[in-house]
């Protein structure tokens, strides 16, 4: 990469770091209107996983998410009106309203879909990437999921799949240490969540999924492997979620979680890290970071204002696409 | 007696609670019947009493999880295996249809019995879409060696609860989250309701409506403007579509003559199909009528509150099917409606009534 | 056109060939499709012919594996993933249900669709038992987004598979085992049978017969018996339980007043069910009798063939239960019956007639 | 050990052995004439594994098992006339026959079951062992699979289950290198099979299934493990299914496993070698040998006498049992 080129990526990087998480904050901060009728799981906190593995994939690649999908899917280019519009329940939405905040999808940007049944859509990945290798294509496929996902048997079907095939696929487990309210501990015997992906004879890696760049890293040697024909890799990033499983607020108050724990990795955010690292560069200045959030939050308000204005679908319209 | 007004909610939780005092066997297992929220509060205070060996929070593993909960139930405990959705019980429909149901029958008794709660949550939430909200009861009625539960009151949540621990065999307990505020008289203490197929909730000579769950409830709203038009609906509530009794239903269509049936689920291959079926196999004279299915039209749950519009049966939709079999003056059954509904018209269609918290 | 004599099983391997050939993103999986054996001989020769890319042998993991199919189909591929008994499916069904049947409705179309085939066997084979020998046909009936066909004959058993590839859905396609051995005319080369719900594949004017898979075969041996005792049955292929088109049904029972429907799985809450219940709801003054459904009884499937005897619907039951709803004279049924079955009172109950070579 | 004692148990071995395959080599010389009206996978070849492993558990221990079932049956202490007369479908039968081959039962003598869904009794054996954990008993529950099995995920919900538990419960794997006609290889990559469930933090063993004293040895060492509340451990067991994967034949000629590799573990009979350890400790003379045969084929052949005269069930019974 060319200095220019490096510059121009590490801005990239920022940038879409902080377009997610605003528009994640924005939804939180108007979710209490109730116009946004859908369950709603935010990313914030763990914005760099998303925006630094994505940032290894080309356009035509695709990817797969969860629940928690709204980063995912900014981070891969999906549309961020259509998004918006989705989870408003508008006809304008991505899936026309039928799908809401946990079904996003974007074609043409490689969101191939996201589900909320916990370990549901790694396998919809792995399906995708033997199809490119059947296709001789160099695409790949990228899942995210959370630590919970591995306790599924899906997980490991999958991975076995993949290994024995050598399948074009990046299998990303963001460990947040969190299902819902129940920790790591109570789900998993201690070992290294990596151990079971490397049992399949996959290629491991782990990492800090706060940390974009080293991410990216880890995702970018991921995704060679894959189009080299070296078959799939799983990689751990670490990183915690801020607010509540579910909804727009800070649930630290209950208890289920240290407060120590929640301030060590909320002064390890990953937007705040790699605005330093820019600004230690001289390449971000106060003037310039004030420009670019504002433009973002230009681009967010025209979204929710397309978003709510825009209209619902027609009840009569609700049988359709049933078959295709 | 007096009356006790509990919540839904409470009554379940006051099932486990009794249920797990009496008889050190049982325990509750599933993903988050040990965290703050308690699987919507059913659980909750219940670790903190019994402690994690009683309330077993489990990884995310449901047909595993369902093994375990069979091969602990085969050595004498009482597992009651929770999903906070229906659609997760369908990772494990491998353990429930191929091992719990057929275990007593398939080794002739000699093989031990299966004592398990699977209880599934169905129903909508807000926008839950066509992976959180889905129904599936008759994926589970269709399975000889299954019971199947559907509590549509406060009692008899409690009562089927600690029915279906207590019984020996693998029962589905089924419960709608549109119930979950709902309230009503709760007796204390210990009492098992029969897992049976037909109560009647509403007396009337009219039309009989055999509804179950959330259903009953549509029904019960549905007869009241009905019954003010000068047509009285018996109102059937099935709690326990399998084994499935026909007694109280054939006798109630024996009086009235006529057959509407309302499901929580699909209306196509849904339990209304067994209920008519049955009826029709037992002699059309009965009938002054056809009968007529309600329930969910042949399409996934869609997300936005604009596209269920039609989608769930409601008390007006009972209405007006009631009113076309009866030829009812319905300009008459509206205004009626319009009085008695005044309240709930003001609600969003994706809020079930003003005791509801929302948002989930 | 001359009549082209295959079996069931060749008929499907012709279907597979031609997919195979005509389409390159088409290919097969599961378990045993790239063995020995080829799925009962319908995958034989194909991993020759196309390789293991196109015959993709696979682990033992079948919720996984729908999953990968689903996204291949995503891609663009037509994969057919097949489960040698529909016991194994279960493992699947939530891929296929949360995730085949919902994804082209939950994303407004614009997340592609879906076009797998699940071929599932069903039936009895040699005491099999209660994990490998259900039928389950009404748990995917019952499922918005799927499609579901049943061919009862080798004609249909090659049509539908065409059909059901190319078909831009997921379309379960259920083989009944004692289907496998039996022959019928197939037309040579490429050629799609509708996936439509109802032929006709007797005409008649006394009795409508609704039966699916295997059943159709009973139907049509007790249709000439009842025949030669005066009573002339229609007997009606239901080929395709989902999407449900009552339009063959509904004309043939406005003919004949008289409803019988034939499940190969469970009676309660099955396919029959639907099929009576549409019938009922659309007007009781076309029938003549109170309908009547067969299908298995209450219980698991025994291993023991002494156990298996009253079981199965077969030629003779449908003989029963026409005979008391024409109210015939039994006694000289009984004779042509005896007349007519008399080669097949010769073979044990566990073999479905003399061209079966068993053991499995 | 005594050295009497060390004695009598080499012994039972033996005769443990020997019966196992003696029985099913008369199901399979029986087999043709179609009395037995049920699929019999027949485990000739790899008696070792169950009967080295059942020799380590005490009576009122249970083990569940496979489609593969007779061994495992006959090892643990089931009743031999029960098992036969429901392979011929008989009311004597161990599940009045209801059940057949694939689903044994001997409650007295701990067989639990067996089930023919791959992977479908590993978790109902892990049930069992929470249950004995709960209780605060000593017995411990042994889950026998194959090969293929681990493919399947609720091996892994199981195992995962198992370890954060810590509960009593040993895991045998017997690896026969096929899944029907499908060589390991076709199904799952190039690692040990042992790494699976070490990556769920799980002790693992890896013996030889044909060496009956390994197999004791090693199942002896989990099962005091989980009696003294250290938790399950995974064996795998190497070892080879002679016949065909169900039925009574021989099936080498079809070609889907080269005679060399039948061949050299036709060599290593279980039965055989352990045989020639008594004949050299001087505990098995040909004479005490042809009386040890005369006396299991007596008892043999008076189980299938049993079985064959014994009545069917009654048509009437079959609704029966469907609940307790
Ligand atoms: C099959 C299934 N079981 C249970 C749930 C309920 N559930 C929703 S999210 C969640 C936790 C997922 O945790 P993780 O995979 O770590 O993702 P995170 O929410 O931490 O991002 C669970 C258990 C579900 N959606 N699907
Ligand atoms: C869930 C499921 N899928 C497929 C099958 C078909 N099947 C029967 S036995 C078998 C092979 C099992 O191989 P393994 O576990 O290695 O045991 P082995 O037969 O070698 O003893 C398969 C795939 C099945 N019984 N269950
Ligand atoms: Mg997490
Ligand atoms: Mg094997």
């Amino acid at each position: 990469m060319s200095e220019e080129h490096a510059r121009e990526f590490l801005e990239r990087l920022y940038r879409d770091l902080l377009r997610v998480r605003m528009v994640e904050e924005e939804i939180a901060a108007r979710y209490g209107e109730k116009e946004m009728r859908c369950p709603v799981h935010l990313s914030v906190g763990q914005e760099g996983a998303a925006v630094g593995a994505c940032a290894a994939l080309e356009r035509d690649d695709v990817i797969l998410s969860t629940h928690r999908s709204h980063a995912h899917y900014l981070a891969k280019g999906g549309d961020l009106k259509a998004m918006l519009a989705e989870i408003y329940g508008k006809e304008a939405g991505c899936c026309g309203g039928r799908g809401g905040s946990m079904h996003l999808v974007d074609a043409a940007a490689g969101v191939l879909g996201a589900l909320p049944i916990v370990g549901g859509s790694i396998p919809i990945g792995v399906g995708a990437a033997f199809t490119f290798r059947n296709q001789g294509s160099s695409r790949v496929s990228m899942v995210f999921f959370g630590d919970a996902a591995v306790e599924e048997g899906a997980f490991h079907e999958s991975v076995n799949f993949a290994a024995v095939h050598k399948l074009p696929v990046i299998f990303v487990c963001e460990n947040n240490l969190y299902s819902v309210f129940t920790p790591y501990a109570m789900r998993q015997p201690q070992r290294p969540i990596t151990d079971l992906a490397g049992a399949h004879g996959v290629k491991v890696q782990s990492g800090n999924g706060n940390d974009v760049l080293e991410t990216y890293r880890l995702a970018r040697e991921a995704v060679q492997r894959a189009r080299a024909g070296e078959g799939p890799t799983f990689l751990e990033l670490a990183t915690y979620r801020w607010l509540e499983h579910c909804g727009p607020n800070y649930d630290n108050d209950l208890g289920y979680r240290s407060q120590e724990e929640f301030e060590s990795w909320r002064a390890n955010c990953p937007v705040e890290q790699h605005r330093r690292l820019l600004g230690k560069m001289g390449l971000l200045s106060d003037e310039q970071e004030a420009a670019l959030r504002e433009e973002i939050l230009g681009e967010i308000n025209a979204a929710f204002d397309f978003a709510k204005e825009s209209p619902l679908p027609d009840a009569k319209t609700a049988g359709d696409h049933v078959y295709a | 007696m007096p009356e006790r007004i509990l919540t839904y909610v409470e009554a379940v939780r006051e099932a486990f609670d009794i249920c797990l005092e009496r008889d050190a066997n049982v325990y509750l297992m599933g993903e988050g019947v040990a965290d703050l929220k308690g699987v919507f509060g059913t659980t909750l205070g219940l670790l903190e009493k019994y402690g994690p060996d009683r309330v077993v929070e489990t990884p995310t593993a449901e047909n595993g999880m369902t093994g375990v909960a069979i091969g602990s139930a085969l050595m004498g405990q009482r597992p009651v295996m929770m999903h906070q959705r229906v659609d997760f019980s369908l990772l494990a429909f491998d353990q429930i249809v191929n091992n719990a149901a057929n275990w007593h029958y398939m080794y002739g008794g000699k093989g031990g019995n299966v004592p398990i709660v699977i209880r599934v949550v169905i129903g909508q939430g807000w926008g839950q879409g066509a992976q959180h909200a889905q129904c599936l009861e008759p994926l589970f009625a269709h399975i000889p060696g299954l019971k199947v539960v559907m509590p549509a009151t406060a009692g008899d949540a409690k009562g089927l609860m600690i029915a279906a621990i207590e019984d020996p065999n693998p029962v589905i307990y089924i419960d709608h989250r549109w119930l979950h505020h709902t309230t009503g008289h709760v007796p204390e203490g210990h009492y098992a309701s029969p897992i049976k197929s037909g109560r009647v909730a509403r007396g009337g000579k009219d039309v009989t409506v055999v509804a179950t769950s959330h259903m009953v409830i549509q029904a019960l709203r549905a007869a009241e403007v009905l019954a003010e038009a000068g047509c009285e609906l018996e109102v059937i509530d099935l709690m326990a579509p399998r084994p499935l009794d026909m007694g109280s239903i054939n006798k109630s269509v024996a009086k009235t003559g006529r057959l509407v049936t309302v499901d929580t689920g699909w209306r196509s291959f849904g339990v209304g199909a067994e209920i008519v079926s049955r009826v029709a196999e037992s002699g059309l004279s009965v009938l002054k009528a056809a009968p007529k299915r309600l329930g969910l039209p042949d399409h996934p749950t869609p997300s936005s509150r604009a596209l269920v519009v039609d989608y769930y049966p409601r008390a007006e939709t009972i209405i007006q099917t009631v009113g076309a079999m009866m030829v009812l003056d319905m300009k008459k059954v509206s205004k009626i409606q319009t009085r008695l509904f005044a309240e709930r018209a003001k609600l969003p269609i994706d809020i079930p009534d003003s005791s509801f918290t929302g948002p989930f």
